[in-house]
């Protein structure tokens, strides 16, 4: 297998989807003459021409509305939000919209749209740029929410969201895109729903999504591996619907879970998996169930304060020593 | 110059609009139907004007007063009646209720609640036309109040930018909900407002169906052409509150009265007559073919059932080969539904911007 | 004590808070002239004139941050939004201004603010109008979120709320707004985020806030209790942040625990407080944490397809007897 | 007509902007800055004009490009400099970074990452100051491409309408990131849309300080008299990338030498020396004065500390009864800090409509 940067591993996946498939277009900032503020779509105006890769104004709810529209007709939109800090402005035409068309229509309408572009903290951004705002888009019915977070699930899962008949939110790690690592050759699509065992173990159960996998998750798996405990690392890939009977299967192996997020512990993703886990596995449990958040505060731009607000190797072997009862 | 199947075509629909609007707010009164009820009373000549000024297959969508848009355009009105009853044999099978009104065989694109939400909405049906090189257009209509949200600034931009081929109409009836439009605008001349965008404003005495007409024939002719989108402002008028539970105390009975001495139908009407368009017996036959049109929507909308519970879960995610419902086809068997269908394989050939980066735009330096 | 409509309670707030104090004002659509969509504000135009109960025209985003930048310069904004479903378009300023400045300033400025406004279903009004949003305002950092269920504590509450000096998310009940109850005479406030037993009780602790205390829980019950079954009813009041010894004391209590909530289950408030008992209660819980939600689909406006879809006497029953395993 | 002071102390100011800004940059090059970093450079007449024309308690915002409208209006540079670094001795102790750059004692409010999201802000601080019955005005810049955002929309709406004493400034740099403004503007002279508000639109050269400046004093007086709120477009260039990664290429080299030969500074100083206002040597030393403000703002934030990692969980909700942090008073130790206090007991004296409802506006019949 070769390895692709994950961005580039997004761009096949765009490539390959706009090649077969003439409805597909992509619009957003930037994302044509300027090939992405992120270089995802490097390439893609002059291979597919400005009607199919267009160059938004900074019009987030607009453009939102205005894919979800064309969606409506027979188009596959994939809007870029440049991230998804700047989509909470377009939410109103992504909840209240995109989310309803098909059950407010009754059926007579569906809505293949995929809104995409980074979450997370971007690197000393602070806080108006340093969101990961999953959770906001997993609580509404008629959305799915997908957060990979190696290259080969990125370029799988964006083809699955693109040819999906609903909306997608395909949350991209914004400090993943420089990332490389191993992606299959030809085309291949992963279905969306679900999840993948990153790293099999008997001990624990971590379960993660996106960036915190490659940043966090997997090097305090091997520094606990050093230690004599094996842990699982579950990657949850796509958030909603996730694959309840993947968590479940894996907590009732070894009873024991840390839940690793990015974003804030209030009503999160994390907070569902844990309700769901301790109802449908409660006799399974040997310890209750952990998280691993980022810290219910705003983000700093101090480097030192970033560092510490994110969750961390440290964190999570602590949480892992604490359901182990260690 | 407008013949006469046209001015009794149109007399019929504004009085089918008004007779229907009439019955379903006294089917609220009965509580067959409940929650938010806006009705268009007063405003018909708009709507009725535009249909019959562009084609069937052109694409219109409005807000959360939309019964009689796509009554207009042919939808069965039991059907809708049943919707607004929250019946199974309504539209989208009592899901969406008077806000949301759906009927995609006649190219309706709904019914939106949120004040504003379908203006970015029908930019992307006409982007997917041009996307396309499909000639039709889309009429987009939303409130005067609607104006002041951010939606409409980002979407006008986009449009007129874009040449994307959408008519927008401003039905200005002076309100929203308790607000007269001018208290919260700084520029209540709305079409006015079109050159911030570039874009072609005008404006049309909305209670004068033939003047809405001719207007609207122009304007879908000049945009089919690729000039552009327009926005039309159409004065107008409500007869009843906001909606069912608005006393409408905000404005004076003198007002009222004033605006009711404009009522489109009656206009229309005294000039069949006056034309010789039509006789006194021939509208009546009219009025009772329409009157009979309703009643048969109130008892249809009466027996039929509610949607069965397991409803509850269905239109969430499309599964993977779900087709599309058909209403029409599922309540009435009809087998005649054309549903839109789109092409699947073919070739992007416009550009939207030139290839070649144009020459930058000359640096500029300011008047003062 | 007298009855009170909730709506009016919410009225007197209103009236003494702009009584006692000139920095507060109330802004939103027809507040004024219309005396509000929902008459909370009826009488304080004449009152107050012009300056202090102003119509806005609809732009959500833009009167949102008008408040949020007055609140910034030493005035008290309460912001009235018709509903929560609209302030989605709000949604930037309340979370990316609001919730941040005293953070990105390094604490030179405050924003003593209230959002309020109704929420939950307002009764066939089908998706885009029956929304209840607390959980996607509790997930941010910097902002405190409220869902009175009764006269009394509407008007304690938002009399506290306006005078935090942090922004609130004050969510009230808009099928409440007719229901009168008893409240106290005189000038009172309810500190935010104390929860409040609504019934005393050992067997199960039912756990909830705003509308269901009333329209459901409260019945429900009342009907366990001719069963036998003493319910402890444990009113949020405040849901960010949440009132934990309360939650911990009476699931310490009961230990058994059911949530009840209108909003959609995934990723909500109901989730985080079930992952907050597993955690903290974790060998007081004789049962795993139920929680009757709203169902996770869109609302419907049919009758009996409304009625479905919101939590129920009936299935809040049913929880408690499964958490009874009986 | 302008005193040599005036000129002076803007060819100062413009000259400290221009060297804290370069060395913003080079500390960025040595990861001393990280994240985005948005210089000014190219763009000093603009905020240095506005700034020599309104009082020092007007109140002023801005984007993310924000370093340089603090710093004209008094700000320490040493410990803008140190938020830079992320350090404890900037203005938020290192928290808001470079996008976030706040001063309230100099009555500068931030700083905003979401584009266009001080627009609505600044209507709500021209509002405290009406309510209030302050003479303050407030005075908002923002860029060419947040002129798309709605967020505008509805706030020049409602600042034409409640006639708000506020200045917005769109400083028009040509691009939005890597998109010249008119590639996705339908009406790329963006004051020229100011009439969709009925509101004052001008625009001025913003590569010209004393246009700048002679501009926006009169602009200020007109909006302190109570006429409203206008919008001033200054055309100007950032001679630098959008931000730090920003290589530019997607414009010419031509371009950016031609804007170059407009250098405000280059311009003033020659002014300066033809107008006799200031000799060589008097320049030069205003140069060397400059260069060691900012080495001294270097140095001070290089050796500053990080904060504190508690600091992690300040800042979150006021406590009751918690002031607010007076950042020069706390790192400085300064004893003249006036920080703004706000009455609690006041009466409004104003209405924002007439008591009694005005007669309704006229209903409107439409032109076509
Ligand atoms: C975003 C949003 N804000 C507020 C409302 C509540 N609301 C519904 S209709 C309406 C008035 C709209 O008036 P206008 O646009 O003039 O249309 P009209 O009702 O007169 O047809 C308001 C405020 C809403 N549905 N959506
Ligand atoms: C709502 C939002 N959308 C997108 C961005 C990303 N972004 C940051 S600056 C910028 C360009 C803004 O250009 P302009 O308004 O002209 O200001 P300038 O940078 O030229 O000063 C963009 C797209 C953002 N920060 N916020
Ligand atoms: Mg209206
Ligand atoms: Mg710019």
């Amino acid at each position: 297998m070769a390895e692709l940067a994950y961005r580039d591993a997004l761009k096949e996946a765009l490539d390959e989807e706009m090649g077969r498939d003439p409805r597909v277009f992509l619009m957003g900032e930037e994302v044509a003459r300027y090939n992405g503020a992120y270089k995802v779509s490097q390439g893609l105006l002059d291979k597919y021409g400005s009607a199919r890769v267009v160059d938004a104004p900074i019009s987030e709810l607009g453009f939102a509305g205005l894919g979800v529209g064309a969606a409506m007709v027979g188009l596959r939109p994939v809007i870029e939000m440049m991230t998804w800090n700047f989509a909470i402005l377009a939410m109103d035409q992504i909840v209240n919209s995109a989310a309803k068309l098909r059950h407010m229509s009754g059926g007579q309408l569906r809505c293949p749209i995929v809104f995409r572009g980074p979450g997370g903290a971007g690197g000393r951004l602070s806080s108006q740029h340093s969101q990961a705002l999953e959770a906001n888009y997993a609580h509404f019915p008629g959305l799915k929410v997908i957060a990979p977070g190696t290259a080969a699930d990125a370029k799988g899962l964006l083809k699955s969201a693109i040819r999906d008949d609903n909306p997608v939110i395909f949350i991209e790690g914004e400090l993943l895109y420089g990332q490389r690592s191993e992606v299959p050759a030809g085309e291949y699509v992963i279905p969306i729903g679900k999840a993948d065992i990153k790293r099999p173990g008997s001990d624990v159960t971590v379960i993660t999504w996106s960036r915190m996998l490659t940043a966090c998750v997997l090097p305090a798996a091997e520094q606990l591996a050093a230690k004599g405990i094996k842990v699982e690392v579950l990657d949850l890939r796509t958030i909603k619907p996730f694959d309840q009977e993947a968590v479940a299967a894996s907590v009732r192996k070894t009873n024991r879970v840390v839940i690793v997020e990015e974003g804030w512990p209030f009503a999160s993703v994390g907070s569902e998996l844990s309700d769901f886990i301790q109802r449908e596995c409660f006799d399974d449990l040997d310890a209750p169930v952990r998280r691993v958040t980022g810290l219910e505060v705003n983000m700093a731009y101090a480097a030192n304060l970033e560092r510490a607000i994110q969750p961390s190797q440290e964190r999570i072997i602590e949480a892992v020593n604490a359901v182990l009862y260690r | 110059m407008h013949s006469p199947e046209l001015l009794l075509t149109m007399y019929r629909k504004m009085v089918l609009a008004r007779r229907f609007e009439e019955k379903a707010g006294q089917a609220y009164g009965q509580k067959k139907i409940q929650g938010f009820c806006h009705l268009y009373i007063g405003q018909e000549a708009v709507v009725v004007g535009i249909n019959e000024a562009i084609r069937p297959d052109d694409m219109v969508m409005t807000g959360y007063r939309d019964h009689v848009h796509p009554l207009v355009r042919g939808s069965d009105a039991g059907m809708l009646m049943a919707e607004l009853f929250g019946k199974d044999t309504g539209y989208s099978k009592g899901k969406g209720g008077s806000m949301h009104f759906f009927d995609i065989e006649h190219h309706f694109y709904g019914g939106y609640g949120i004040v504003g939400g379908q203006i970015p909405l029908a930019a992307g049906l006409a982007f997917a036309s041009k996307y396309r090189n499909e000639d039709r257009i889309t009429v987009c209509s939303f409130g005067d109040a609607a104006s002041n949200q951010g939606a409409m600034h980002e979407t006008f931009n986009m449009a007129s930018k874009w040449k994307l081929p959408v008519l927008y109409v401003v039905e200005n009836n002076k309100y929203g909900m308790g607000t007269d439009i001018a208290r919260v605008s700084a520029e209540p001349d709305i079409h006015q407002r079109a050159v911030a965008w570039n874009m072609r404003g005008v404006s049309v005495d909305g209670m004068d169906v033939l003047k809405v007409h001719d207007t609207v024939k122009e304007l879908a002719a000049y945009i089919r052409a690729g000039n552009g989108p327009v926005l039309l402002e159409a004065y107008t008028y409500r007869f009843r509150g906001h909606s069912m539970s608005d006393a409408a105390t905000y404005r004076t009975k003198e007002e009222v009265e004033q605006e009711r001495l404009r009522d489109p139908i009656v206009k229309l009407r005294e000039l069949l007559l006056k034309n010789r368009s039509a006789t006194e017996p021939q509208l009546d036959a009219i009025d009772e073919e329409v009157k009979k049109i309703v009643d048969d929507a109130i008892s249809f909308a009466d027996q039929s059932p509610e949607p069965p519970l397991e409803d509850v879960w269905t239109h969430g995610f499309v599964e993977e080969g779900e087709p599309d419902e058909k209403p029409r086809a599922r309540v009435r068997g009809a087998t005649d539904v054309k549903w839109p269908s789109y092409p699947t394989d073919f070739k992007v050939t416009w550009d939207l911007e030139p290839r070649d980066p144009p020459a930058a735009t000359p640096i500029k330096k300011g008047a003062a």
